[in-house]
């Protein structure tokens, strides 16, 4: 029963990272995909965020009247989050400009349909030579 | 400056990106990286030098000056001395050879850009070798990845786009699973810092969250090593690449992330927790071998040189991951003497292609017939190339399976040796599919017609250089192995923490 | 006493996530994972992690949906209907069994007795006020213990506009059937026709600039810093963008002034590791650069880095949005992308 | 003085908390997206205002008050904004209001001529 108290939020926050981790195996559409890698990311910054907290402790900033018996979350945890969400949002533009240039290629976005116009699931050699001379 | 070599060895690629951006025109941009790449190979070696001048084989840099493992620490012993030498080396050589088919696919004016994305890849490489902090890894991991999915993406054709978005994907999630296992180590033990975290993982060794911890890692750096059964993204990254970022790639990134798995098990968990007390090596060997079997054969039967060697990659890094699963001092070494030698070969493997990709405008199995006459040089280059592949003596091949199954037969793994050999074979069949198309069948007529391109000549010196560099290395470093053996051994004992 | 709180916006979260991996309209889906954020932003701050949901909320919330949204005008607008497969459900909660049994072990949520909470975070919070005097210890470990880590972060979003721009750059040489040259002009003519909106913006615009200098120079007191201030600029240029149209906001902000600003974005964080080490001390060591006060040295390195950090950010937000709308070919992205500002 | 302020601020959050609650009903039940705007819009301004003027009656520092009052001045003056581009890009582009027979609202739209064709 403690575990349930002291360890629920973990466990939702490991069901939203499983629900973006399905969206970008399971879904055909590319952007779908990277919503649930999105997802996927922001909720490994939760889980980190999650362990930094310390029950009755307050943002870390000093107060101005001194820190004197003032509790404070880890600063750690979101130092690094920080930086993850950077990454975050800098994969996410990577991903989108290939996304554009996915369609401009072959005017879908649908993953099995970029397979059946690129020709089997790309491991024929003819199909391989194909996209090599356009 | 002495003191400050392994942050100038980051620092230096690092800025030199932006600068490189500004710089106005295609040649200038072009001899800036390739003094740039010069100029971290000079500092990879004055590292491996000071290393030499150290009493316990180890560099640690404070940054910042603050103590670790407050601060972030750089920390350099045999292992990524050994691993900096490489990469800067392959990068120098391979920025010689210029932008290949990458360049029609950059927009006029932006020809700075490619070069400024390949040294950030180089400068993301370096710093994952460099650091001695775990998050510090998951950074420069992005960096490097961002650049090579571009990179990736600026491959002739219309599937170059789709491989580098799969390749993200796949990358993305195991760079996250490997940012949740770091969250996971540092939850149990407070610390990012590598040799910190060696110190006080042993109190909580015996958690479930800790063993998480490892699949995590291991998964998450599985996926971008392109360990079996997780290599899907890698036949497709490297043959619609440009050639010479496939060579870049092949030669360097899978190489940094075996480091980084190397690094992980025997200096963060300890190969006895890992190997003995939860026995990875029965998951981890059939894996190598499947690899081992399963890369060549797929191999055999490409229609597509380039895609033919991305395979043999798959094999190839199935023999490092024997070395590694064998968990002694002779097994780390020949897979860190395989790692060198392997990136040697590839690299010099894919840069013959891409002259021929130049040239005759395909890298199709078919457009190599005849070819042996008229690119002697090129086709030279690739029969050495294979022969190292296959492991005939007097080439890098042959070191580094000499360690491989000198490794298995000190364990008694007398099939495990005999199935190393066994699968030497499979790369015979492949190389000399390659070796007949030269050199012993007539180019088609028709074809020639058909594609109406001006006849085909020998690859201009600017390419043949380096890629003769690089093949030409693959045999000096077979019969003078001080170098790799070496400094792999020196690696191999700190790991196991025997030597030094 | 924040419990219920936090389950319920747990709640929504589940939900929300879930009405993503089910709804086939992807615009709506864009929607629903900008507000996934912005929950995920009111959670951090319950967390008490104040400076990473200020960041989530301008990037989750803002950038990321922009990018969305000009993505989708490029490209389709619905997900096609695809029969369902067993096989990435059993390894999604097989995968998510093996994580909750690692959970276990864990220590609780909260509890102040982790190890995470006493080995190495008690002397970033004595070491702020004694070695450095700035009171938001999130900005100070950022810019200071773990500098290099964010000078690594200011690289990785260098990285993906140098990539992005390699990718979309250029125009086609020849377009194919589906396509058209960009119609960015009229597209935006039609949002200049709107003359409230025109209005509100141009007295909006010049506040949410102000407001990003705010974060900037106010990092160090209060939530905010280099990153976000960079993005809630960028965000104000994207937004005059979208109004009054990519010819015009080319024309105030050129391509090739925001090319070097963000290379001298970096080039300043990186450059003052580099001053410190030519004045003696290791690599984004400040204080050396006040031998009297290391205090005040530590200030002005933090300022600097932080400095660089944002004109980078500012640079590299604007210039991934130029790619995208270069790119538009049909007028949604300016439509819909003003709708989710 | 405290418990005066406390009750009028308890007032103001939760009349501005209801006020939400049925905007949200409104977003939900009413049958277009223009009478839909217009729910929201009580969401928006009202709603928000009450909660900011509770949180202002509770606000310990002036520095705090005048943060509140900023942030309702920016919601008032950008939110109306949002709403009106919005409405206006979907009658732009077609949608419909409901219990209006369609050909009475034809002709008065930009006609499609007029805009950018589509790709």
């Amino acid at each position: 029963m403690s575990e349930v108290l002291g360890l629920w939020n973990y466990w939702v926050v490991i069901v939203l990272m499983m629900i973006g981790l399905y969206i970008m195996i399971a879904r055909d559409s590319l952007v779908k995909k990277v919503m649930g890698l999105n997802i996927f990311q922001v909720s490994v910054i939760m889980f980190y965020v999650s362990m930094g907290k310390v029950r009755g402790g307050t943002a870390p900033i000093l107060p101005e009247g001194g820190a004197e018996g003032v509790l404070f979350s880890n600063p750690l945890p979101h130092v690094l989050m920080l930086t993850a969400i950077v990454v975050g949002i800098a994969t996410t533009a990577l991903a989108l400009a290939l996304v554009v240039r996915i369609k401009e290629a072959y005017g879908t976005i649908e993953e099995d349909e970029i397979h059946a116009l690129a020709g089997g699931d790309g491991m024929d050699g003819r199909s391989a030579v194909q996209g090599e001379a356009e | 400056m002495n003191a400050h070599l392994l942050v100038l060895e980051v620092v230096v690629p690092l800025m030199a990106a932006p600068l490189c951006m500004l710089l106005p025109s295609k040649p200038a941009a072009r001899m800036f990286s390739i003094a740039v790449a010069w100029i971290t190979l000079y500092l990879a070696w004055s590292i491996l030098g000071a290393l030499g001048a150290t009493e316990h084989g180890v560099i640690a840099y404070e940054l910042g000056g603050f103590p670790p493992p407050f601060g972030i620490e750089l920390r350099v012993d045999w292992a990524n001395a050994y691993l900096l030498l490489l990469v800067s080396g392959i990068a120098a050589v391979v920025l010689m050879f210029g932008p290949g088919s990458a360049g029609a696919a950059v927009a006029e004016g932006r020809h700075a850009f490619f070069y400024t994305a390949v040294l950030l890849a180089l400068a993301g490489l370096l710093g994952i070798t460099v650091t001695g902090d775990a998050f510090n890894v998951f950074v420069f991991l992005e960096v490097s990845s961002l650049a090579s999915y571009s990179l990736i993406g600026l491959g002739r054709g219309a599937r170059a786009p789709m491989a580098a978005f799969s390749y993200l994907i796949m990358g993305t999630i195991g760079g996250t699973l490997f940012l949740l296992g770091v969250g996971l180590l540092y939850q149990m033990t407070g610390t990012l810092n590598m040799a910190d975290l060696t110190t006080r993982l042993p109190d909580v060794l015996d958690t479930r969250t800790i063993v998480l911890a490892l699949a995590l890692l291991i998964v998450g750096v599985g996926i971008k090593l392109a360990v079996y059964p997780l290599h899907q993204w890698l036949p497709n990254a490297y043959s619609f690449a440009p050639s010479v970022v496939s060579a870049f790639l092949a030669a360097t990134s899978t190489k940094v992330m075996y480091y980084v798995l190397v690094r992980i098990i025997f200096t963060i968990f300890g190969a006895a927790f890992v190997f003995e007390t939860l026995h990875a090596d029965y998951l981890l060997l059939p894996l190598s071998l499947i690899a081992m079997f399963g890369g060549s054969l797929a191999a055999i039967y490409q229609h597509d040189l380039k895609r033919l060697l991305a395979y043999s990659s798959v094999a190839q890094v199935g023999y490092m991951m024997l070395g590694l699963t064998l968990a002694s001092a002779t097994g780390l070494t020949a897979g860190l003497v395989h790692v060198f030698n392997h990136a040697l070969m590839k690299g010099g493997l894919f840069l013959a292609v891409g002259c021929i990709t130049a040239q005759v405008g395909s890298s199709a199995m078919g457009d190599l017939r005849g070819l042996g006459k008229r690119m002697p040089f090129t086709c030279a280059a690739l029969v050495v190339g294979g022969l190292a592949l296959i492991g005939v003596p007097s080439t890098v091949g042959f070191v580094s399976k000499w360690y491989l199954v000198q490794a298995a037969l000190e364990q008694d793994l007398l099939s495990v040796a005999a199935l190393i050999l066994l699968s030497s074979l499979l790369a015979v069949v492949y190389v000399w599919r390659v070796v007949e198309l030269c050199y012993f069948s007539e180019p088609d007529a028709t074809q020639v017609e058909v594609t109406g391109r001006p006849p085909v000549r020998e690859a201009p010196l600017g390419q043949l250089l380096p890629t003769w560099i690089l093949i030409g290395s693959t045999i000096i470093f077979g019969l003078t192995t001080d170098l790799t053996v070496g400094t792999a051994s020196k690696a191999a004992a700190q790991l196991m923490g025997v030597g030094p | 006493m924040d419990f219920p709180v936090e389950v319920i916006l747990f709640l929504f979260l589940l939900a929300t996530a879930l009405t993503v991996a089910l709804l086939e309209d992807l615009f709506a889906a864009a929607m629903m994972t900008g507000i996934f954020s912005l929950l995920s932003a009111c959670l951090f701050t319950l967390m008490d992690a104040v400076d990473v949901a200020f960041t989530e909320a301008a990037v989750g919330a803002g950038v990321s949906t922009v990018l969305f949204l000009s993505t989708l005008a490029l490209t389709a607008q619905r997900e096609k209907q695809h029969p369902f497969t067993w096989f990435p459900l059993l390894l999604v909660i097989l995968t998510g069994a093996c994580l909750v049994t690692g959970t276990l072990d864990m220590p609780h949520y909260g509890d102040p007795k982790a190890p995470i909470h006493v080995h190495v975070a008690p002397e970033y919070i004595a070491g702020a006020e004694r070695d450095f005097g700035i009171p938001n210890i999130v900005t100070n470990v950022l810019a200071s213990y773990r500098g290099y880590d964010t000078f690594g972060e200011t690289v990785v979003i260098f990285t993906a506009s140098v990539g992005v721009m390699l990718l979309l750059g250029h125009r086609r040489r020849r377009p194919g059937p589906a396509h058209r040259p960009t119609i960015t002009p009229e597209g935006a003519a039609r949002m200049r026709d709107f003359a409230i909106v025109r209005v509100v913006s141009m007295g909006v615009i010049p506040l949410i600039v102000l407001f990003g200098l705010y974060v900037q120079f106010h990092g160090d007191f209060g939530p905010g810093g280099g990153f976000q201030a960079g993005v809630i600029i960028g965000a104000a240029v994207i937004l005059y963008g979208l109004i009054f149209g990519l010819s015009t906001l080319q024309r105030v902000v050129p391509s090739p002034l925001l090319e070097t600003g963000i290379a001298l974005g970096v080039l300043l964080y990186g450059g003052t590791g580099v001053a410190s080490l030519l004045m003696g001390g290791h690599y984004l060591d400040y204080a050396v650069f006040d031998s009297d006060d290391p205090k005040h040295g530590r200030h002005l390195g933090i300022l600097l880095v932080e400095g660089g950090v944002g004109i980078a950010v500012t640079c590299a937000m604007i210039l991934i949005f130029y790619s995208f709308a270069g790119r538009a070919l049909a007028r949604e992205a300016f439509d819909e992308g003003g709708g989710g500002q | 003085m405290e418990l005066a302020l406390d009750v009028a601020s308890w007032f103001c959050l939760t009349v501005g908390a209801a006020l939400c609650v049925i905007g949200a009903i409104g977003t939900l039940r009413l049958p277009d997206l223009y009478t839909r705007t217009h729910a929201a819009s009580i969401t928006d301004t009202l709603g928000a205002g009450l909660v900011l003027l509770g949180c202002l009656l509770q606000a310990g520092t002036p520095l705090v008050a005048v943060k509140l009052v900023m942030i309702y001045a920016f919601m008032l003056y950008t939110g109306p904004a949002a709403g009106h581009a919005l409405v206006k890009a979907a009658y732009a582009r077609g949608v419909l209001a409901a219990g209006i027979p369609e050909e009475a609202q034809e002709g008065e739209r930009p006609s499609e001529s007029d805009l950018p064709e589509e790709p």
